[in-house]
């Protein structure tokens, strides 16, 4: 279907089914009881899923393909929201000019650095990835926000004003961001019995599109194109006594994954209409860059997991404190209780970067296809398991892929 | 002319912190062919062993002093150091005061032991690893390291002043014949560059004139011939990795009383040393040292007036664009090795 | 007609000459060894031919173009291959995958944005690619990753790969190097082989003598950076200032 | 099924409702039973605390956090009330709010406006909480403020000093207990003339960044209009952590005084520079050389150590303040926490107070309701004497205090000694002024 093989096709209807089916999967728990608090099916953090699933997708087609380690890609987000923002003030609210917009400028800014960040390679090039990175957040959170020229409001992150033109602005179009009169913010609630379930369209025009380009990925992939990217990695020496030009190819890689970005934070702002510096830091790029490892590098679906995991681990596991740890481990004697929680006090909370760094650690270590390779692995044991039982002979082991 | 003059005094007390990272950076780099993120860490870690060595030193037993009531209206909680308990309040003072100084020898057992740990426990299994999964390893353990740090000691920044005979400043310039105030400079910066100096003297003679060193100058010319001729390599680049190690933590033990240390100070040297390492020359001794030195001047010249009027905002860029400028035109960096880190 | 013309290359390296003055022509459709002890030059020699290295002075043509200041690539484009003296192919990749690069290579060029196809639609490239697996006798192995492949398979790949693009010049730099005798033997058959099937130049740098003797029928000999002498196997075995330089009297 | 239209301010009213079960509240929307967002329903009410609790300012975010703490438990009636006993208004009986129970739900700032407004988001949206308060910086003030007057929830910034946030950025739902940069300058500057003299010599350093600029241009207005001469203004990247290359040409430039517009680790570092520098021990023009903090925090005086004795700055309040408010507060904080609160935990405990105060006198908890309540509100009783909450701009106006680092402290919490309380009268200004000119306040937004 699509072109795709069987399994492509059916991981893209998986992928397909999860995303709209969202705001069902992730608030699995009634309202108000105990375990409502790791629903995670409100607007905000669903949108959050699929926009950094988008940014993870893209990331994962320059690192995972062809093996380069940008440290600098959240720059190409930050330009596509502050471009998705310039479009809201200058034109009108509708997102479409906006999301447009952002992907073009955050795709032409990669071409740029990729162009020179790609005359070197391995580390050389992290660096200077992270150097234009570093330098563009300097210059977004104060050099570019001095009064006389402001052009990213700095601290406070750009924003519309009362007094912005917005010459398309209709006069009865939506006062936030809206598709064609739709506001992004148009929540409906759906109620069955104790549950609740939100379906925000904003969340469906994010998951729509990172469908499509999750498709595009795919695409990439399986395509000759794909192929040489993973040629890039593999052996640039044989590339270029091939016949192969590798620089045309990984730098379209580097603006293929920019403008993913740039539509990451095009949508970010479309969602949200306020582009704040913080989100080209360095550590918003190394963000980026835990969740594709930690998914799976290279995987298709590894990048998006590993966004959902980490924005999960973000908000949701970040709520748990002590009273909640309190609360679960009322079962045991008091004073085992209190050492119970005090030994995970730690790594929960406040503490969940701890337990992220740790995690990360671990995957590098000893999981470098990340969450996708450990659920094969799972998945094998336990055909294998399966197998055993039912026919104890066959000794044979599945090929990994 | 004096305030050149200061400027470059500056960028050089600036640039010893960057280059006694960079130093140590490119020695696990060189010996071991291992890009440490973490080792931004290990510089925040030194600093915290003189944190801790003062909370040490200024553990109390509490009195009540009835006279004197706390915020409450309670009678206030008197806290004597035990130092001060057990060798008189003169002494105990005098040995708190100088608490930075102490340190170094309570920071060097642990920051080799730390780089011990490390190497054997981690860094060793990702020697065959590609530099992309060895950067990635050493960024979580960075993280991790920091926010064990902050669980213990907290964000809020902690004071670790310098003994009060080193602290103030002297006023150079009157020394050398310019006007009363022209060139003052606090007697603890010129500390810091003076034991910069030694230490990257020290590195530098270890490596020159010992057998040890010569061994591991040859083993990170070439790994193989050196390996070939029956010399455990491996053991001394261990020792090797705890000197790093060593080096970054004293360096930040004795920044402590430049700028009071926290948590995340490591993550704000690292992307730095990284540029300095990048544009000295990955694997360069004196390529780093220069470069850190170099760099340091050049962003204190960044952020003269004169610089940031002439080119707005300059001094927030300055250290990237010139690593931008030195990897593109001098691709192996000022001093660096053909090939190195270009797979 | 001399298909490559190496004239009065020379190349220095600090203060070490690597290549003096060195005229070299190879024939097309002839067999050309290029011998010589080591640090006679060879890999350098080499290095100018392929665009890795830039010779100080000299020229290089291929075709009666100069191949000097181009990317290795450009000269690929041109029609030379090289073969490397440990097999360069694309280990994370499937023996197929690395069939499948140099034909997209060859009929695409160095850069093409074909980012929608799938690889199965490319009909005449995949078609392509299983004849020649066919010919490597290596079908049976087409889904294996090539890092897992033995190293005489490598070696098959790697040549294999390097015959897909049909190029009018191949190089092969020491193909036998490490390798055991066996293996050795079936890639001399290999190269016999491609020798009489193809309408093909093959120039050999190359250690073993029995590879040389066995394949070459021209053979030039290097020593110190430049050429010695050049003549016929038979020649050459028995000519005095070669027993000299680099035969010794063993042989 | 609950479905909903859309009208011209983005904001949903429901048609019909046919659903079983709890009416969920959902985002910027709100229920046909409900008037405006996250309308409580049942027997309680959920207040949203979003404070740091990662990243630097994390020891200031607990802090505040816990002073929400007790403001909760004294609404509800635990421990010793508080200020509830001293507050001028009585509407508050310990029984929660308009009889519903007190509870609330924390979010982490990371004092990063993207993360601020995410976890404001979050708590709005999943959590229900009918008001936003606490923050340490302006720039998330200003970030989260923008987000609750469109989401139609009541704002109480915590920490901002910035002008903006009730200038150009003001907004009818955000309200600012804390005082302002302009006000910094307003009260500093007699202060610093009668104590260093009229003919004064400044060197300013200022982060280089929005809060950073309003302050510098505060204080140099201020400072200005009494005689002082301005040498040089220079902006320091927010990202420094050493500041030697900016301090080190100050004694050579001329100037006597050193302004340093920084604020947390910025203000901490530049300092200890500026006091390794021996600044303080120098003579320059014949006077004593200066150095002036506008904004202290306690969290960052305890992380100056030292170095802050005899810096002048000033602050929103101050646990040694001795009137009752003051003291009621102190001693409830104290005896739970075992120290005395900061200033921001006591801005963040007052807006507590202050809100459910309003929602009492309002009967209500719809935003519009809340913040006539609390417009051009006058009270007492809660620190700082007799205080205001203009309506025009929303910003409050209350004395205002001159600090300086303490010469001889006697234990860890009296690092700072107060020099003189700045009267109102002093630091108000009008609501046109140059400074907090551009925005517009708006209409009220309930979310329905």
């Amino acid at each position: 279907m699509l072109g795709l093989n069987k399994k492509d096709t059916s991981l893209l209807i998986v992928v397909a089914f999860l995303t709209l089916l969202a705001p069902f999967i992730l608030n699995p728990f009634p309202e108000g009881s105990a375990m409502a608090q790791f629903n995670a099916g409100y607007p905000d953090l669903m949108q959050r899923f699929v926009i950094f699933g988008i940014f993870a997708i893209g990331f994962n087609i320059l690192f995972g393909l062809t093996g380069y380690l940008s440290f600098g890609h959240a720059a190409f987000l930050g330009v596509g929201s502050y471009s998705a923002v310039w479009m809201f003030k200058l034109l009108s609210y509708n997102v479409i000019p906006a999301i447009a917009l952002s992907v073009v400028v955050a795709g032409l800014f990669s071409l740029l650095i990729g162009f020179i960040s790609l005359r070197r390679s391995g580390i050389y090039f992290s660096i200077l990835t992270l150097a234009f990175a570093q330098m563009s957040f300097a210059l977004a959170y104060s050099v570019l926000s001095n009064p006389k020229f402001n052009l990213t409001n700095g601290e406070t992150g750009l924003q519309v004003y009362a007094d912005d033109p917005q010459i398309l602005q209709g006069a009865n179009a939506p006062d936030l961001p809206h598709l064609f009169g739709l506001p992004m913010r148009a929540t409906y609630t759906m109620d069955v019995g104790a549950w609740s379930f939100d379906f925000n369209a904003g969340y469906y025009l994010c998951a729509i599109i990172m469908m499509i380009v999750f498709y595009l990925s795919i695409r990439i992939f399986r395509s000759p194109f794909g192929m040489m990217l993973r040629a890039v990695k593999s052996n640039q020496q044989r590339m270029n006594y091939t016949g192969l030009n590798s620089k045309p190819y990984t730098l379209a890689a580097f603006v293929i994954s920019g403008m993913y970005a740039g539509l990451a934070g095009g949508l970010m702002a479309a969602m949200d209409p306020l582009a704040g510096a913080e989100r080209m830091q360095w550590t918003a790029s190394g963000e980026v860059v835990l969740m594709t490892i930690l998914g799976g590098t290279g995987t298709l679906i590894g990048p998006v997991l590993g966004a959902g995991f980490i924005k999960y681990f973000e908000n949701i596991f970040s709520k748990i404190n002590d009273n909640v740890l309190h609360s679960w481990f009322a079962f045991l004697p008091d004073g085992l209780e209190d050492a119970v929680v005090f030994v995970i006090h730690p790594f929960i909370g406040k503490g969940w970067h701890l337990t992220l760094g740790i995690l990360f650690m671990l995957v590098v270590i000893y999981l470098p296809g990340g969450l996708v390779e450990g659920g094969q692995r799972l998945l094998k044991r336990f055909k294998r398991k399966k197998k055993d039982t039912d026919d104890a002979p066959s000794g044979k082991t599945e090929p990994a892929e | 002319m004096d305030a050149i003059l200061l400027q470059i005094l500056n960028g050089l007390d600036k640039g010893s912190a960057y280059a006694l990272i960079a130093l140590g950076l490119t020695l696990i780099f060189g010996t071991l062919g291992v890009v440490n993120f973490a080792h931004g860490a290990l510089f925040m870690i030194g600093a915290f062993c003189a944190v801790t060595l003062q909370k040490l030193l200024n553990l109390s037993f509490v009195t009540l002093d009835e006279t004197q009531k706390d915020f409450l209206g309670n009678p206030l909680k008197v806290e004597t150091p035990y130092i001060e308990a057990w060798f008189g309040p003169e002494v105990g003072a005098t040995i708190i005061d100088w608490s930075v100084p102490l340190s170094i020898l309570f920071a060097i057992p642990i920051m080799l032991l730390v780089g011990y740990v490390m190497e054997r426990g981690l860094i060793k299994h990702f020697y065959k690893r590609p530099h992309a999964d060895q950067i990635l390893v050493t960024f979580g353990l960075a993280i991790v390291l920091q926010e064990i740090v902050k669980y213990f000691f907290g964000a809020n920044p902690i004071q670790t002043p310098p003994p009060d005979v080193l602290s103030g400043s002297v006023d150079l310039g009157t020394m050398v014949g310019f006007d009363p105030n022209a060139i003052i400079y606090p007697i603890w910066r010129l500390v810091y560059f003076g034991f910069a100096v030694g230490i990257i003297g020290a590195v530098f003679s270890f490596l020159q004139f010992t057998t040890f060193g010569m061994v591991v100058r040859a083993g990170m010319a070439d790994r193989e011939t050196v390996g070939l001729l029956g010399i455990n390599i491996d053991r001394r680049f261990t020792i090797m990795f705890g000197i790093a190690a060593g080096v970054a933590g004293l360096a930040g033990v004795m920044y402590g009383p430049i700028n009071p240390p926290n948590y995340h100070m490591g993550m704000d040297f690292l992307v730095l040393s990284f540029v300095v390492v990048v544009v000295g020359g990955m694997g360069s001794l004196p390529g780093a040292v220069l470069a850190g030195f170099l760099l340091g001047i050049l962003e204190s010249f960044a952020s003269t007036t004169w610089a940031t009027t002439t080119i707005p905002g300059i001094n927030q860029i300055i250290i990237y664009l010139v690593a931008i400028i030195v990897l593109l035109t001098r691709p192996r960096g000022l001093m660096g090795r053909k090939g190195v880190m270009e797979e | 007609m001399a298909i490559l013309r190496v004239k009065d290359v020379s190349k220095r390296f600090g203060g070490l000459k690597a290549l003096t003055d060195v005229n070299l022509n190879i024939e097309e459709n002839s067999v050309h060894a290029i011998i010589g002890p080591n640090g006679a030059g060879k890999s350098t020699l080499l290095n100018c031919l392929v665009g890795k290295l830039m010779p100080d002075t000299g020229s290089v043509l291929f075709n009666n173009n100069s191949v000097l200041g181009l990317e290795p690539f450009q000269i690929n484009q041109m029609g030379i291959s090289r073969v490397f003296q440990t097999p360069e192919i694309f280990g994370e990749l499937t023996v197929m995958e690395n069939m499948l690069i140099p034909i997209f290579a060859m009929r695409d060029g160095a850069f093409r944005m074909h980012a929608y196809e799938t690889i199965a639609s490319e009909r005449e490239v995949v078609e392509q690619a299983e004849v020649m697996l066919e010919e490597m006798n290596m079908v049976d192995k087409r889904e294996m990753h090539a890092a897992s492949l033995s190293r005489g398979d490598k070696r098959r790949l790697e040549i294999g790969m390097c015959l897909s693009q049909n190029p009018r010049l191949l190089l092969l730099d020491e193909p036998t190097a490490g390798m055991a005798r066996a293996d050795t033997n079936n890639t001399i058959d290999l190269l016999k082989q491609i020798k009489d099937e193809r309408d093909i130049t093959i120039a050999i740098i190359e250690h073993d003598m029995h590879v040389v003797f066995s394949l070459a029928e021209r053979i030039t000999v290097l020593a110190q950076g430049t050429p010695l002498v050049e003549d016929t196997p038979e020649k050459i075995r028995g000519h005095p200032k070669v027993r000299e330089a680099y035969l010794g009297e063993a042989a | 099924m609950t479905k909903k239209n859309v009208t011209r301010r983005g904001v949903l009213k429901s048609g019909a409702v046919a659903g079983t079960g709890l009416a969920l509240p959902t985002i910027f929307t709100a229920s046909s039973a409900a008037a405006f967002t996250n309308e409580p329903t049942g027997s309680s009410v959920t207040l949203g605390f979003n404070v740091p609790q990662t990243g630097p300012y994390a020891d200031e975010g607990n802090d505040e956090l816990l002073a929400q703490q007790l403001a909760v438990e004294h609404l509800n009636g635990e421990g010793d009330g508080g200020c509830l006993n001293t507050f001028s208004s009585k509407a508050l009986q310990g029984n929660g709010i308009l009889g519903k129970k007190v509870g609330f739900v924390t979010g982490d700032t990371q004092t990063k406006s993207d993360a601020a407004r995410a976890s404001a988001k979050s708590m709005i949206e999943k959590d229900g909480a009918i008001m936003i308060n606490g923050g340490s910086s302006s720039g998330v003030a200003v970030a989260v403020q923008g987000l609750c007057q469109e989401a139609g929830v009541i704002f109480m910034a915590g920490l901002t000093h910035a002008n903006d946030t009730t200038g150009k950025d003001k907004k009818a739902n955000g309200f600012r207990h804390f005082f302002n940069a302009y006000m910094s300058g307003a009260a500093l500057a007699p202060v610093l003339a009668a104590e260093m003299g009229k003919e004064r010599r400044a060197y300013h350093l200022t982060a280089d960044y929005n809060w950073g600029w309003t302050q510098e241009e505060s204080i140099v207005a201020s400072t200005e209009a009494l005689g002082w001469e301005t040498v040089n203004t220079v902006k320091t990247p927010l990202a420094s952590t050493d500041f030697s290359s900016y301090i080190a040409p100050v004694l050579n430039s001329g100037a006597d005084v050193l302004v340093l517009n920084h604020y947390g680790g910025n203000m901490v570092n530049s300092l200890t520079n500026a006091i390794q520098f021996g600044l303080l021990d120098k003579v320059a023009n014949g006077k004593d050389f200066k150095i002036v903090v506008p904004l202290y925090s306690e969290l960052m005086a305890a992380g100056a150590g030292e170095n802050i004795k005899g810096v002048l700055g000033s602050m929103n309040w101050n646990w040694q303040l001795q009137d009752e408010g003051t003291k009621a507060f102190v001693k409830s904080f104290g005896e739970k926490y075992g120290k005395p609160p900061s200033n921001s935990a006591q801005t963040c405990y007052a807006q507590v107070l202050l809100y459910a105060d309003a929602c009492e006198r309002a009967g209500t908890f719809n935003p519009c309701g809340v913040a006539e309540a609390l417009e051009d509100f006058e009270f007492d009783g809660l620190g700082n004497g007799p205080t205001w909450y203009r309506g025009a701009d929303h910003q409050c106006f209350k004395d205002v205090l001159v600090v300086r680092g303490n010469e001889n402290p006697t234990n860890a919490y009296d690092t700072l000694e107060i020099v003189e309380i700045t009267p109102r009268s002093q630091v108000e200004y009008d609501p046109e002024h140059p400074m907090f000119a551009g925005g517009e306040l708006g209409k009220c937004n309930p979310g329905a």
